[in-house]
């Protein structure tokens, strides 16, 4: 079996491939990174686990999470693949901020001479293992909102045109990687999960503004109901946790005008 | 609320205006409640003392019908935009059916007798 | 557990997403089975754009795109797949906007298009704005769209079920074998028909712009049952990959101005390709970068990047058009493209070869015509050989979203004449044997280790610039490496998201591509497009004008078998004689 | 706790006044509405506000009340204009600062009769 260790140090002679390589003078940084563990066939609750270790400034988070998992601690459990940001795995709560690991550098969580650094799992959704989590529910709601292009008339022979200004219109909603970094730092989703949550707003959004789709009013009457819109309580706490920089509750509170202005 | 898991679950859920109404209703009432709570507060708490509202005073204020529907203005409106804003907050939090239909039930009863006890309060004297 | 659909397809990037609705379009049931989430694939961090002769800005033929392709894949791409692409693919994209992909759009409210290295007009005479664009997120717009029109047809999927085995039986495939994350349970897939689409396997490299997930299993698993894999030594390095990470910086930076500069600030492109300068094809343009780096005309403290220049573009276009790689130079380098140089490094991107298919998407077993009945593959693990020795930018989006249609509509053609062939007893033996032997193994070696020496040896050895001597060492050096696989353990013992294993399961594959990739490598004693050998500096058409085909030595593993396959030299109505390659 | 920001603290503020006040609404519609019950039943409640208690936390509902109108105020802005969500953060501390000089200005009306007794 490999030998585990913990508390254990790193990291000259192990660096995992996916660090970039150190220019020999950039200082390694010692770190506790606190990771709220869950074993569901061991444990009934969560449990802090510290691993000491050495990263570099530039690191991602990601970097000083698969050093531990490769060389240290091989059961810890997260998802992560394109490692820049565009896949939306790696949601989880990096020092009490829901972040993607992979855009977050570790200089921007400790200070220059090393730190504590905390990982837990996103809130409001059923932990499975360790940092991941079920994310059926966020993708019901997702499915809920009817996300997908409706036009029912016969496509022309080439594109349907829109102008510039229409086109960017979607600009921001259609950057949204359904990370769930956003729904799951709701308050109200915390709470209550029949909550749509922001990030299947967004996605409503996306449709809701295309000047090319013909399911507006079917979509706004889904944000018209309780689970939708009107649950949002402008705590604003989904803007700043999305890594895409979407500003969604602007786009929430737009969609709420709508539908108001619909019904009106 | 059941959450609305496919197409037709959303459908069928959203026949109603009731949430929108009421969303707009937070905010007409509040910004009428502004001026009536604040003037009221300023009136009765800062410019005189808490024990200033004998049975007295408080008979004497109330013989004059403007007083009289100023004050029932707040009561209705305050009444209503706390019960839906308590509402909010009981939907929010009790997630299993049957305790917050009970709650929800207990609750708005509560409200709806201090509204009727507050009015006939206010047009017996 | 057991399942049955008329069609089963593997994988939900681009190619998987687009042949599932082609699939289900065609009236039969589908499920597709991916190991990570849909929207998680890896043809998200496309950027650039795909290509197609819409000719929105200015004039351009679908025959002008033929030639580009054949001509950047230096001759070795089958003209008829050329031809069948750069036709298919005008009427797929305006499919795309169809469903609501939100394209960029020119001032009049069409599509909007910007230049792409490789794509002229008129057979080579200057650059033209060929490929189609969201910003610079198309390949996220695609993958958005196309799995929001997979929810709408209410495809059925499974997620987090990694494919461990194809069942294949008497030359017909009857279905697929794969692992449940969440249960740790294995599951067999009866199928009419089986569409492979699982991406790349960019990962035996160090330096890559492909995702930690991108470890090639069903080019492997396919090369385990003694089926050939078609070109692999042709691999692909995007010059601009962020300095040390590999993360993308799309080509279309320098389509939209942007322009390499080496530690003099000199424009050196000009001296390696006069014509089109920047934009030519990305094997010149890595080679370029790579001699300039040799040569000490390197930046950066190891002096082992190149600056890629964007501060004379105004901040709008970088801002705007290059959202998307602007946040990723701030956030990982600290350079801002608005006023900064961005240090740049080539890096590994791209399989052109992999499971070779018919221009059905039809898997072949051999070069001489043979197939897998009721198996198809489409996508970057997939070669019909449309990318010949080296792919063009956007045309990878454009083959996912071409092929994966025909393989989808195929697939369902032949799921609704045939019967279900019958399925083995104990289908999945084997992959309870893979799983058993590496719970059961010594544990002496870490599989992170063996996966690292694997990537540094492979940019070392089989990078940009290969050699002989070094090809073999690494041929040696993947066998040992092998041996050593063979002792490693997995400590995690539970049932239930057992990632350990599975990224145990993960480096058994990427060794086996690497073993086809650098056998085959080594045996083509040429240069032609990506594959560059400094001991034979020539291409060489006499000798090898012709598609490797590496097969396992089934009777002495760790051999491989190298055949070979003709290259379609004839399109349907355009053919192209292969020339000298300039730009 | 979750490390939200102005916007989370507000939310949260906002909700807990927003009960609070109910709260005391319910209790001062029961204690002035007594008045139906006869002026002793009513002056018999009546004393216990007279508690210093009672009185330093009649400055608390103060508090909350302005607290609560006027981040009712700053959520109506944000609602119907988009600058009201650009200037949320300014809006807040705002809200907060107007909040502390009222129940600064409560408590200086109020003490000199707490403690006079009056
Ligand atoms: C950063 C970057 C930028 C690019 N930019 C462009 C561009 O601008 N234009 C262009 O034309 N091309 C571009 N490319 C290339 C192109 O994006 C890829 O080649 C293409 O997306 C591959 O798509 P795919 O559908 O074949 O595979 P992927 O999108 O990689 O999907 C693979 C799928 O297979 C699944 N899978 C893998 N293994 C298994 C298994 N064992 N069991 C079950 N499921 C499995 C995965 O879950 C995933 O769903 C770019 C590539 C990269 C990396
Ligand atoms: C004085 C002027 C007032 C204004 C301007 C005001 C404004 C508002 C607004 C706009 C909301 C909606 C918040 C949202 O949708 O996020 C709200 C909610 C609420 N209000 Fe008021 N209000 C006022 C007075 C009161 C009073 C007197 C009470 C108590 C009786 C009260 C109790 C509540 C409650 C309980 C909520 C729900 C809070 C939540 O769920 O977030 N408000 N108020
Ligand atoms: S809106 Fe932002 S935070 Fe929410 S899922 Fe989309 S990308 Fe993630
Ligand atoms: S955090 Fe929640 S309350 Fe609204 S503004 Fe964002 S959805
Ligand atoms: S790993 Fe893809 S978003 Fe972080």
């Amino acid at each position: 079996m490999t030998q585990i260790q913990t508390p254990v140090t790193s990291s000259s002679v192990v660096q995992s491939g996916a660090t970039p390589l150190a220019p020999a003078d950039v200082p390694m940084l010692p770190l506790k990174v606190k990771v709220l563990r869950f074993n569901p066939e061991q444990d009934k609750k969560g449990r802090w686990v510290t691993y000491d270790i050495e990263a570099q400034p530039g690191d991602r988070l990601v970097d000083v999470l698969n050093e531990i998992k490769w060389y240290h601690e091989p059961s810890l459990t997260f998802r992560r693949s394109c490692q820049h940001g565009i896949c939306g795995s790696d949601a989880m709560m990096i020092n009490g901020r829901n972040r993607l690991a992979c855009k977050t550098l570790v200089r921007d969580l400790v200070k220059g001479s090393g730190g504590e650094i905390t990982v837990e799992p996103i809130r409001g959704l059923k932990v499975e293992r360790d940092l991941l989590v079920d994310m059926e529910p966020f993708f019901d709601a997702y499915r809920a909102i009817m996300p997908y292009f409706i036009n029912e008339d016969p496509a022309p022979a080439g594109e349907r045109l829109q102008s510039e200004a229409q086109a960017e219109r979607m600009a921001h909603s259609s950057n949204c990687i359904l990370c769930a970094c956003c729904t799951t730092s709701c308050p109200i989703f915390w709470v209550n999960g029949s909550y749509l949550g922001p990030a299947a707003i967004v996605q409503a959004h996306r449709f809701i503004f295309d000047s090319r789709d013909q399911a507006t009013q079917q979509r706004l009457n889904i944000m018209n109901q309780n689970t939708g819109v009107w649950r949002c309580r402008t705590a604003y706490n989904c803007t700043e946790a999305c890594p895409r920089e979407i500003p969604i509750t602007s786009l929430i509170e737009e969609v709420k005008r709508a539908v108001m202005f619909q019904q009106a | 609320m059941i959450k609305a898991r496919t197409l037709s679950d959303a459908r069928q859920q959203s026949h109603s205006n009731a949430e929108l109404n009421w969303w707009i209703f937070m905010r007409i009432s509040g910004l009428i409640l502004v001026f009536l709570v604040l003037g009221h507060i300023y009136m009765t708490f800062i410019q005189v003392s808490e024990a200033d509202a004998t049975y007295v005073a408080v008979v004497n204020k109330l013989s004059n019908p403007a007083w009289k529907f100023y004050d029932w203005l707040i009561l209705a409106l305050a009444l209503l935009h706390g019960a839906n804003g308590a509402r909010y907050s009981i939907e929010d939090y009790v997630r299993t059916r049957p305790d917050r239909a009970w709650i929800k039930g207990t609750f708005y009863t509560v409200i709806a007798l201090l509204f009727a006890f507050g009015t006939v309060g206010l047009f017996s004297l | 557990m057991h399942h049955r659909y008329d069609v089963i397809v593997v994988g939900a990037g681009g190619a998987g997403l687009m042949s599932a609705l082609y699939a289900a379009k065609g009236g039969v049931s589908v499920a597709c089975i991916s190991k990570l989430y849909p929207t998680r694939s890896h043809t998200g961090a496309a950027q650039g754009g795909i290509g197609a002769a819409l000719g929105n800005i200015q004039e351009d033929h679908w025959e002008w795109h033929m030639f580009d392709t054949i001509k950047g894949g230096d001759y070795l791409t089958d003209q008829d797949a050329a031809e069948v692409f750069s036709k298919d693919i005008i009427e797929v994209v305006y499919e795309l906007e169809h469903m609501g992909l939100p394209f960029s759009r020119t001032p009049e409210g069409k599509i909007a298009q910007r230049k792409f290295g490789g794509h002229t007009r008129d057979f080579g005479k200057a650059a033209v704005e060929r490929s189609c664009y969201a910003k610079d997120r198309t390949g996220h717009m695609i993958l958005q769209t196309l799995y929001q029109q997979n929810v709408k047809a209410g495809t059925l999927f499974f997620n987090e079920f990694h494919v461990t085995d194809l069942i294949i039986e008497d030359g017909r495939c009857r279905g697929v074998v794969a692992y449940d994350l969440a249960t740790g349970e294995l599951h067999t897939f009866h199928a009419k028909a089986v569409i492979l689409a699982a991406g790349g396997y960019g990962r035996v490299f160090k330096i890559t712009s492909n995702a930690l997930t991108l470890t090639g299993d069903l080019m492997s698993i396919y090369y385990r049952k003694g089926l050939p894999l078609q070109d692999m030594e042709f691999y692909q390095f995007h010059p601009t990959g962020l300095a040390k990470l590999g993360i993308l910086v799309t080509e279309g930076i320098r389509g939209e101005g942007g322009i390499l500069r080496n530690s003099n600030g000199e424009r050196f492109m000009e001296r390696y390709a006069p014509t089109i300068k920047d934009l030519a094809p990305r094997d010149i343009v890595a080679r370029s970068m790579t001699t300039e780096i040799r040569e000490g005309r390197g930046v950066g403290k190891d002096k082992d990047a190149i600056h890629i220049d964007l501060t004379h573009l105004p901040r709008e276009v970088i801002e705007g058009k290059l959202a998307e790689i602007t946040d990723l130079a701030r956030t990982y380098l600290g350079q801002d493209p608005v006023k900064d140089l961005v240090m740049v490094q080539p890096t590994a991107h791209y399989a052109m070869g992999g499971i070779p298919t018919d221009l059905n998407g039809l898997c072949l077993s051999d070069g001489n015509g043979g197939s897998i009945e009721g198996l198809y593959a489409a996508g970057e693990q997939a070669c019909v050989s449309l990318h010949g020795a080296n792919r063009l930018g956007t045309n990878s989006l454009g083959d996912l979203v071409v092929f994966g249609r025909r393989a989808g509509r195929y697939a369902a053609e032949y799921a609704k004449q045939v019967e279900y062939a019958e399925m083995p007893e104990n289908a999945e033996a084997e992959s309870r044997r893979v799983f058993d032997d590496l719970r059961a193994a010594s544990g002496k070696d870490n599989a992170a280790a063996i996966r690292k020496e694997l990537q540094e040896t492979m940019m070392r050895n089989v990078g940009i610039f290969r050699n002989g001597p070094d090809m073999a060492k690494q041929v040696e050096i993947i066998k040992e490496l092998k041996t050593r696989y063979k002792n490693v353990g997995v400590s995690d013992t539970n049932a239930r998201y057992n990632s350990e294993l599975v990224e145990a399961l993960e480096l058994g594959f990427m060794l086996d591509c690497a073993e086809a990739m650098a056998s085959s490598a080594v045996n083509r004693t040429e240069s032609r497009g990506a594959h560059d050998r400094e001991d034979f500096h020539q291409r060489d058409d006499v000798n090898w004008l012709k598609h490797t085909m590496a097969y396992r030595d089934m009777n002495n593993p760790g051999n491989v078998l190298i055949g070979y396959k003709d290259v379609a030299l004839k399109g349907f109505t355009r053919s192209f004689e292969p020339k000298p390659r300039v730009y | 706790m979750y490390k939200g920001r102005e916007g989370q603290w507000a939310f949260l503020l906002h909700r807990l006044s927003g009960l609070a006040i109910l709260l005391y609404l319910m209790l001062h519609v029961f204690s002035i509405g007594s008045v139906i019950l006869g002026e002793e039943f009513y002056m018999r409640i009546h004393h216990v506000y007279d508690l210093g208690i009672f009185r330093v936390g009649l400055i608390a509902v103060v508090a909350g009340v302005v607290y609560h109108a006027f981040n009712g105020l700053r959520i109506i802005v944000m609602d119907f204009a988009g600058a009201g969500v650009a200037y949320q953060r300014q809006m807040w501390y705002g809200v907060l600062a107007i909040t502390a000089l009222a129940t600064l200005y409560a408590a200086w009306a109020q003490f000199p009769r707490i403690l006079g007794g009056y």
